[in-house]
C-alpha cells in the first residue's frame, strides 16, 4: 500500500501530463501543477528550515566540535526570519499609504534590504568570485599533454582564453598578412564557437533529450522506482 | 515581427507635394489602414482571434512611402486602434447593449500589421474595427472586418501532432526493448567506465573509514537530473550499507532531502541494514546557491570524506565542489547532464558521466534486466534521430548544389523541416504560403 | 592552495601587511567607508473621496505642512560619489551609521571568503555559519512575500490579504461552480504542504511520500515533452544545412567546410553515445573522432568560462578598491 | 590571479574594443524595432554574477531607453529583483522623461522558473496581477492592453543560469516564435550557440560582448559615449587581459613540468 497509491499517483499525473499537452483545452493543466509544486517548495522550508535548525541545536547541546559556529547560524536564521516576517523598517506603499504592511520588504532602507546587500551579496559573491581561483588551478593541473583528447581540450582552451581578449589580434595583428587573417586567434575562437562547439553541444543536448526521454519512461512505467521508499 | 522592419525613410517629398499627401495632410489626419481580416486562431482552447491588416501608407514602415517622404510628424502613424464588438455570445442570451458597444482592446504600435486578441469568449462571435492615430491624436476613418468571426476550441492541437507521434514512437521503442527484457532476452550494453569507479571509491572510503559525500546538485525535484541522481545515489547508499561506509548527503532543495531520505532508508532496508541508516546525514543546508557550496565545501576540508560524488544538475558551484575535493585528496565521480558545467568535471574529476550517459548510469547501477532494455529503446530513437538528420542534410545539400526552388527536394525538405520537426501540422497546407513573409 | 604552508604564510602575512598600510593610507586621506544619505520626506493626508473598494483616498502632500493625523515618514537615498563634497557642505547629506557599519561588515564578510584560498580558518567557518543561516532565512522570508501571501493565500482568503497586505489585489468575482473550482486549485496546495509536513509526526510519515510520487510523476512528463521538442526535434531541425554552401551564387569552399564540420562532429559525437553497439571497427573510430569533438568543445566551453570568473573577482575588489577604500570612482 | 586582477584596476587599463558579428545580431535586433515597441527584460541573475552580467543589462537598457521602447521588467531570480531595481535607477538618472507605468515597468520576482514564463506565455495577469509597487495592471497604460508574452516584439533574458535563456527558449520563444536576445555568462554562452538563429536571434556572452555591445551603442549614440558608467564592461576588460596571459603561462608551465617529468622519468 504504502509503495502503491504513491506509484499509481506518479503514473497517473505523469500519463495525464503528456496527454494533455496535445488538447488545447487541457493546456493549462500542466500550469496548474506547477503552480503547486512552486507553493510546495515553499511549504517545504518548513521541513528544510526546521531540519537544518534541529542539527544545529542538536550540535550546540551537545557542546560538539564548533558549537558556537552552529550557534551563529541558528541566530542569523531566526534574525533574519523575525525582521523579514515583520517587514522591520518597510515604510508603505506610497500608493496605500494607510495600509501598514504594504510595502516591500526588499525596499532601499528595510532591514531585508540591509542583511541582502550586506551580508548575502558580499558573502555569495565572493564565494562565487573564488572561481577565478580555482579555474587557474584546475588549468595548472589538469591540462597536460598526456594524450591526444587532453592535448586538445588544452590547445582549444589556450585558443579561446587568447581569443577572447584583446591579446588575442595583438598578437598577430603586425606580422599577418591580410590573406592569413583568419589565423587570429579572436577569428579562430568565433569558428570554434560556432562550428566544433556548436556540433558538439547539440550532440550532447540531443543525447540528454533521448535520456531525459528514457529516464521519464522507466519512472512512468513503474520500472524505476527507487525514489518510493520502502513499504 | 514585420518583414518591413527598419526602413530607411529618405527626405524626398514633403507633406503637400504629392496629392495624396496633399489630401490627408489637409484633414490633419493619418490615412487609414486596409483589408483588416479576423480569422479563429488555430490549435488554441478557443479564446483567440488573428487580426492581420495592411498598414497605413501614413505609416513610416509602409513599404509605400518607403524612401518617397520625409516623416512628418502631422500626420505620421504612432499606433493603432483596435476595437471590437461582440455580434452574438455563445448561449441563447441577447446581447447586452454594453457588449454591443465597439471597445477598444489594442494599441499596437506604427509598423505592427498583425495582433492576436486573447480576452475572446469561447465560441462568442465578434467584428473588429481598425484605425490609425498620430502624434495629436487624431485618428483616421476605421476599417472593419468583411465578416465576424467565431473563437472555436480545437479538439487536438495538429501543429503538435508529429510531436505526439514520435512520443509515441520513442516511447514505444524503449517499452519495446523493456518487454523483449522481461521475456528474457539478453541485452548488450558497453560499459561505462565512471560506473565502476564508483563502487571502488565507496570501497576506499570504507578501508580510510572516512564518509563518502554524495551531491544531487542545486535543481529541485521538478528537475529530470536530480530524479535520476536519486537513482544513482540509491544504489551507492546500498553500496554504501553493504560495507559499512557513512553515506553524507547535503541537499540545497527541502523537497529533495524528503525524497533523498526515502530512498536511502529504502537502500539500507534492501542491504539489511536498516539500523545503520542515519537520517540527520542527509539534511538541508539553503536555497541559495553558494551559500550551500560554502557549507559543502566547509565539510568537505574538515571531514575529508574519501569519495565525493556529484550526481545531478550543477551550475558553476561544479567547480568549486571539485577542486576543494581534489585538494583533500578525494576519489570523484561525476554525472551530469548540465552540458555547461561537463568541461569543469572533466578537468577535475577521476571520471565524468557525459550527458547521456548520466542518465544511462541508473539504468546500468541496478542491474535491472527491464532498465537495461530501456537503454537499448533509446538508442534505436538516436538511430532515428541520425537517419532524420542525414536525410535532412543530403535533400538540403542537393537542393543547394542544384539551386533549386521546387519540386520533389524542396517540397521533401519543408516536409522534415515545418512538418516532422516544425509546427506546421501533420501535412503541408495546399497552396501554403511561406511563414514569415508579410508583404 | 599547492604551495606549501610556510610560503602561505609568508604571502598571507605581505597581504595583510600591505593591506593594512592601504586602509590607514585611505582613512587618514578620504571618506573610506562611509555612507552618506539624503533624506526623503512623505506625507499623506486623507480626503473626503473614496475610492472603488469604498476606502478613503490618501493625498500626497507637503510634508512640511503635515499634521497630527497624516501619514508620514522618511526614507533615505545614499549619495552618489560625485555629489558628495556638495552635499556635505550644503547639510543636506547625513553620515548613516547603519550603512557604514553594514559596508565594513561587507567588507569584512569578502576578506573572510578570501582567506579560504589560504585554508579553513576561523573567520572562513564564522562566514560559512553566517551564509547558511541568513540565506536559508532569507530564501523563507522570500517564499512567504512572493509566493505563499499572494499566490496561495491571496486565492483563498482574498478579502484578508487584500485589507493587509495586498490593497491592490482585484480578485476576479467568481460565484457557483468557477468559484469551487478556483476555491479546489488552491486547496490541493494546501493539502499537499499538510501532507508532506505529516512527516514531522511520529506516525504516518509514509503520507509524505504522496505529493513527491505526484510531482516525480509530472516531472517525468512534463520533462519528456519538453526534452522531445525543445530539444531533440529543434535540435535535428537546427542541424539540417546544406554542405554545399554559397556566397552571392559562388561555391564558398570555407563555408562549405565549417558545415561539413558541424555535421561530421555531431554525427560522430551521437555515435559516441550508443549503448548497445560495441565499439570497434569503423563504430570505434567514429566514436573516437566523437570524442575529439567534445573534448573541444568542452576546451572552448573552458576557455570562455574564464572570463566571467575573472569579471566576478574584479567585481569583488572594485566593491572593496571602490565602494570601501575609495581608491578608484566607485561604480 | 590576484594581483594581476588587483592592479590593472587600480591602473584602470583598458583596450580598444572591436564590435564581433555575434554582438552586431543582437544590437540589430534593438536597432531594428520600430521606436515605441514592447520589449520584456528578464533579468535572470543575481548578485553573485552581477560583475559580469550587470554591465550587460544596463547596456540593454541604455539602448532601449535610446530608441523609447516600451520596457516590461522582471527577474525569475529571487535574488534578481535588486539587480532589476538599478537598470531602473539608470533610467531614472539618465532618462528622466521616461515615466514608470508608460515607458517602464517592473514585476516582482515570482518563484516557479519556467512556469512562469508558461503561464505569462498565455495569461500575464494569472502570474502579474499587479506591478511591483502593487499596482493593478490594468491601471498603467502601458500595462493595459497587455495580454500574454506574445504582445511583446522581443524577449531580452540576461541570465546567469537556471532559470534563464534556455527556459526562455523552451518556453517562449520555440512555442509562440518570439523573437529572443539573450545575454549570458561564458560558461552559459556556448550552450546557447545550437539555439542560433531559428531559436535565439542573438547570444551576448560574458563581459566582452558586453564590451563590444556597450561599443556599437556609443558608435550610434554619441550621447551615451560620453557617459563613463556606460563603459564599465569596457573598463573590465582590462584586468580580463592580464589575467588571461596569466593562465595561458599558467598551463604552458604545467605542461613544461610535465615534460620535464617525464623525461626524467624516462632518463
Amino acid at each position: 500500500m504504502k509503495r502503491l497509491v504513491p506509484l499509481t499517483i506518479a503514473i497517473v499525473a505523469g500519463f495525464t501530463l503528456i496527454i494533455a499537452y496535445f488538447f488545447p483545452i487541457a493546456q493549462q493543466w500542466s500550469d496548474n501543477v506547477q503552480e503547486w509544486f512552486k507553493i510546495l517548495a515553499v511549504g517545504a522550508m518548513v521541513l528544510g528550515g526546521g531540519n537544518l535548525i534541529k542539527l544545529h541545536l542538536k550540535k550546540v547541546s551537545a557542546k560538539r566540535k564548533g558549537w558556537g559556529y552552529s550557534m551563529v547560524t541558528i541566530v542569523c536564521f531566526f534574525g533574519v526570519l523575525i525582521v523579514g516576517f515583520l517587514k522591520v523598517g518597510t515604510p508603505p506603499n506610497t500608493n496605500y499609504p494607510d495600509y501598514v504592511w504594504s510595502g516591500y520588504y526588499l525596499q532601499e532602507g528595510s532591514g531585508v534590504w540591509w542583511i541582502y546587500l550586506h551580508m548575502i551579496v558580499p558573502l555569495t559573491s565572493m564565494m562565487f568570485a573564488m572561481l577565478a581561483f580555482y579555474v587557474a588551478t584546475a588549468a595548472f593541473r589538469a591540462f597536460r599533454a598526456k594524450n591526444i583528447e587532453a592535448t586538445l581540450l588544452l590547445v582549444t582552451a589556450g585558443i579561446v582564453l587568447l581569443g577572447r581578449t584583446y591579446a588575442g589580434v595583438w598578437l598577430f595583428d603586425a606580422w599577418l598578412p591580410e590573406s592569413m587573417l583568419w589565423l587570429r586567434f579572436d577569428n579562430l575562437t568565433e569558428w570554434i564557437m560556432n562550428a566544433p562547439n556548436t556540433a558538439g553541444n547539440r550532440a550532447i543536448m540531443i543525447g540528454i533529450a533521448l535520456g531525459t526521454v528514457a529516464t521519464s519512461l522507466r519512472i512512468l512505467l513503474g520500472v524505476d522506482r527507487s525514489y518510493l521508499g520502502q513499504d | 515581427m514585420t518583414s518591413n522592419l527598419g526602413i530607411a525613410v529618405a527626405v524626398s517629398m514633403m507633406c503637400g507635394v504629392s496629392a495624396l499627401g496633399q489630401e490627408w495632410c489637409a484633414s490633419h489626419s493619418p490615412m487609414p489602414p486596409s483589408n483588416l481580416v479576423a480569422t479563429d486562431a488555430p490549435d488554441d482552447d478557443g479564446k483567440a482571434i488573428e487580426l492581420s491588416w495592411d498598414v497605413s501608407p501614413s505609416d513610416v514602415f509602409s513599404q509605400k512611402y518607403a524612401g518617397t517622404r520625409a516623416p512628418d510628424p502631422g500626420i505620421d502613424v504612432v499606433n493603432y486602434v483596435i476595437l471590437r464588438k461582440v455580434e452574438a455570445t455563445s448561449s441563447d442570451e441577447e446581447v447586452s447593449p454594453e457588449q454591443s458597444q465597439w471597445i477598444v482592446v489594442s494599441e499596437p504600435s506604427a509598423g505592427d500589421n498583425k495582433w492576436t486578441d486573447r480576452s475572446a469568449e469561447r465560441n462568442w462571435t465578434y467584428s473588429y474595427r481598425i484605425m490609425a492615430a498620430d502624434a495629436q491624436g487624431d485618428q483616421s476613418p476605421w476599417a472593419q472586418t468583411a465578416e465576424t468571426v467565431v473563437a472555436r476550441l480545437q479538439i487536438f492541437n495538429m501543429s503538435r501532432a508529429w510531436l505526439a507521434i514520435f512520443t509515441i514512437l520513442f516511447t514505444g521503442f524503449v517499452v519495446y526493448f523493456i518487454n523483449r527484457a522481461r521475456s528474457g532476452k539478453k541485452i548488450w550494453v558497453r560499459k561505462i567506465a565512471g560506473l565502476k569507479a564508483i563502487d571502488e571509491a565507496v570501497g576506499r572510503a570504507t578501508e580510510m573509514g572516512r564518509p563518502v559525500l554524495f551531491v544531487l546538485g542545486i535543481q529541485d525535484i521538478s528537475e529530470i537530473q536530480t530524479i535520476a541522481g536519486l537513482t544513482v545515489l540509491s544504489r551507492v547508499a546500498r553500496t554504501a550499507a553493504e560495507y559499512g561506509a557513512q553515506i553524507e548527503v547535503p541537499t540545497c532543495r527541502s523537497l529533495v532531502m524528503a525524497a533523498a531520505r526515502e530512498t536511502v532508508e529504502a537502500a539500507y532496508l534492501a542491504a539489511g541494514a536498516p539500523d545503520a541508516y542515519q537520517p540527520d546525514r542527509i539534511h538541508y543546508l539553503t536555497d541559495e546557491q553558494f551559500a550551500f557550496v560554502a557549507g559543502v565545501t566547509g565539510y568537505m576540508v574538515r571531514e575529508e570524506p574519501a569519495a565525493c560524488i556529484y550526481m545531478g544538475g550543477f551550475y558553476a558551484e561544479s567547480l568549486i565542489l571539485a577542486e576543494t575535493g581534489n585538494h583533500i585528496g578525494a576519489i570523484q565521480v561525476a554525472g551530469t547532464a548540465m552540458p555547461s558545467q561537463l568541461p569543469f568535471f572533466v578537468a577535475s574529476c577521476d571520471y565524468t558521466l557525459i550527458g547521456e550517459e548520466f542518465f544511462a548510469a541508473s539504468a546500468y547501477l541496478s542491474d535491472d534486466p527491464l532498465q537495461i532494455g530501456s537503454l537499448k529503446g533509446q538508442d534505436w530513437g538516436k538511430f532515428l534521430s541520425v537517419y532524420l538528420l542525414i536525410i535532412g542534410i543530403f535533400l538540403a545539400t542537393v537542393i543547394s548544389w542544384g539551386n533549386y526552388d521546387e519540386g520533389f527536394f524542396v517540397n521533401s525538405r519543408d516536409f522534415i523541416k515545418n512538418n516532422l520537426l516544425g509546427v506546421e501540422g501533420f501535412w503541408p497546407a495546399p497552396g501554403d504560403v511561406e511563414l514569415g513573409d508579410d508583404s | 592552495m599547492e604551495k606549501p604552508q610556510g610560503s602561505n604564510t609568508l604571502i598571507w602575512s605581505i597581504v595583510f601587511i600591505v593591506g593594512a598600510i592601504m586602509l590607514l593610507i585611505s582613512l587618514s586621506t578620504s571618506r573610506t567607508g562611509q555612507v552618506w544619505v539624503t533624506p526623503t520626506h512623505h506625507a499623506f493626508t486623507v480626503t473626503s473621496e473614496t475610492n472603488s473598494n469604498g476606502g478613503a483616498v490618501w493625498k500626497s502632500i507637503d510634508p512640511s505642512t503635515a499634521t497630527n493625523g497624516d501619514i508620514t515618514w522618511t526614507t533615505y537615498a545614499a549619495v552618489p560619489e560625485v555629489e558628495l563634497e556638495d552635499k556635505i557642505t550644503s547639510n543636506e547629506a547625513s553620515l548613516s551609521w547603519p550603512r557604514t557599519i553594514g559596508l565594513w561588515l561587507a567588507a569584512m564578510f569578502t576578506l573572510f571568503i578570501l582567506s579560504f584560498l589560504v585554508g579553513d580558518n576561523p573567520a572562513y567557518k564564522f562566514a560559512e555559519a553566517m551564509v547558511v543561516g541568513t540565506s536559508a532565512g532569507y530564501v523563507m522570508v522570500i517564499g512567504i512575500w512572493d509566493v505563499f501571501v499572494p499566490d496561495l493565500l491571496a486565492n483563498l482568503f482574498p478579502e484578508t490579504i487584500k485589507g493587509w497586505v495586498l490593497p491592490g489585489l482585484s480578485p476576479e468575482p467568481l460565484e457557483g461552480l468557477g468559484y469551487a473550482l478556483h476555491l479546489v486549485q488552491y486547496i490541493i496546495p494546501a493539502i499537499l504542504i499538510v501532507m508532506l509536513l505529516w512527516n514531522l509526526m511520529p506516525s504516518g510519515g509514509w503520507i509524505s511520500r504522496w505529493p513527491i510520487a505526484l510531482f516525480i510523476g509530472v516531472t517525468a512528463g512534463f520533462r519528456m515533452i519538453g526534452a522531445i521538442e525543445a530539444d531533440l526535434l529543434a535540435q535535428i531541425r537546427a542541424g539540417i544545412v546544406p554542405l554545399w554552401q554559397t556566397t552571392d551564387g559562388v561555391f564558398d569552399f570555407w563555408l562549405s567546410f565549417k558545415y561539413f564540420t558541424i555535421t561530421i562532429a555531431t554525427l560522430s559525437a551521437m555515435v559516441y553515445f550508443f549503448f548497445s553497439i560495441e565499439h570497434k571497427g569503423f563504430i570505434g573510430k567514429t566514436a573516437k573522432v566523437g570524442i575529439w569533438f567534445m573534448m573541444i568543445t568542452f576546451g572552448a566551453s573552458f576557455g570562455y568560462t574564464v572570463m566571467g570568473r575573472i569579471a566576478l573577482l574584479a567585481a569583488r575588489l572594485e566593491f572593496l578598491f571602490g565602494e570601501w577604500l575609495h581608491f578608484i570612482p566607485a561604480s | 590571479m590576484l594581483l594581476s586582477v588587483a592592479i590593472p584596476i587600480l591602473m584602470k587599463v583598458s583596450f580598444p574594443e572591436e564590435v564581433s558579428p555575434q554582438t552586431r545580431m543582437v544590437f540589430d535586433v534593438i536597432e531594428n524595432l520600430p521606436d515605441g515597441s514592447n520589449v520584456l527584460l528578464s533579468y535572470d541573475f543575481d548578485p553573485a554574477s552581477e560583475g559580469e552580467l550587470l554591465p550587460m543589462a544596463q547596456a540593454f537598457t541604455r539602448h532601449c531607453c535610446a530608441k523609447g521602447h516600451k520596457q516590461y521588467y522582471m527577474t525569475l531570480w529571487p535574488l534578481g529583483s535588486p539587480m532589476v531595481d538599478k537598470s531602473l535607477d539608470t533610467i531614472r538618472s539618465e532618462y528622466p522623461d521616461m515615466i514608470y507605468g508608460e515607458d517602464f515597468v517592473k514585476f516582482d520576482y515570482k518563484a516557479g522558473g519556467e512556469v512562469v514564463i508558461r503561464v505569462i506565455g498565455t495569461d500575464l495577469r494569472a502570474m502579474f496581477p499587479l506591478d511591483s509597487s502593487g499596482v493593478s495592471l490594468d491601471e498603467l497604460p502601458m500595462t493595459k492592453n497587455i495580454k500574454n508574452l506574445q504582445d511583446m516584439d522581443v524577449i531580452v533574458n540576461v541570465s546567469a543560469g537556471d532559470p534563464g535563456t534556455k527556459q526562455w527558449v523552451q518556453f517562449a520563444s520555440t512555442p509562440y516564435s518570439l523573437t529572443t536576445v539573450s545575454g549570458c555568462t561564458g560558461v552559459q554562452a556556448p550552450q546557447m550557440y545550437p539555439y542560433i538563429p531559428e531559436q535565439l536571434a542573438g547570444v551576448l556572452g560574458a563581459i566582452k560582448a558586453a564590451a563590444e555591445y556597450e561599443q556599437a551603442i556609443a558608435e550610434k549614440y554619441p550621447e551615451i559615449a560620453s557617459n563613463p558608467s556606460a563603459q564599465e564592461a569596457k573598463r573590465r576588460m582590462g584586468p580580463q587581459l592580464i589575467a588571461h596571459s596569466l593562465m595561458v603561462g599558467l598551463i604552458l608551465l604545467g605542461n613544461w613540468i610535465f615534460f620535464v617529468s617525464r623525461k626524467r622519468g624516462e632518463a
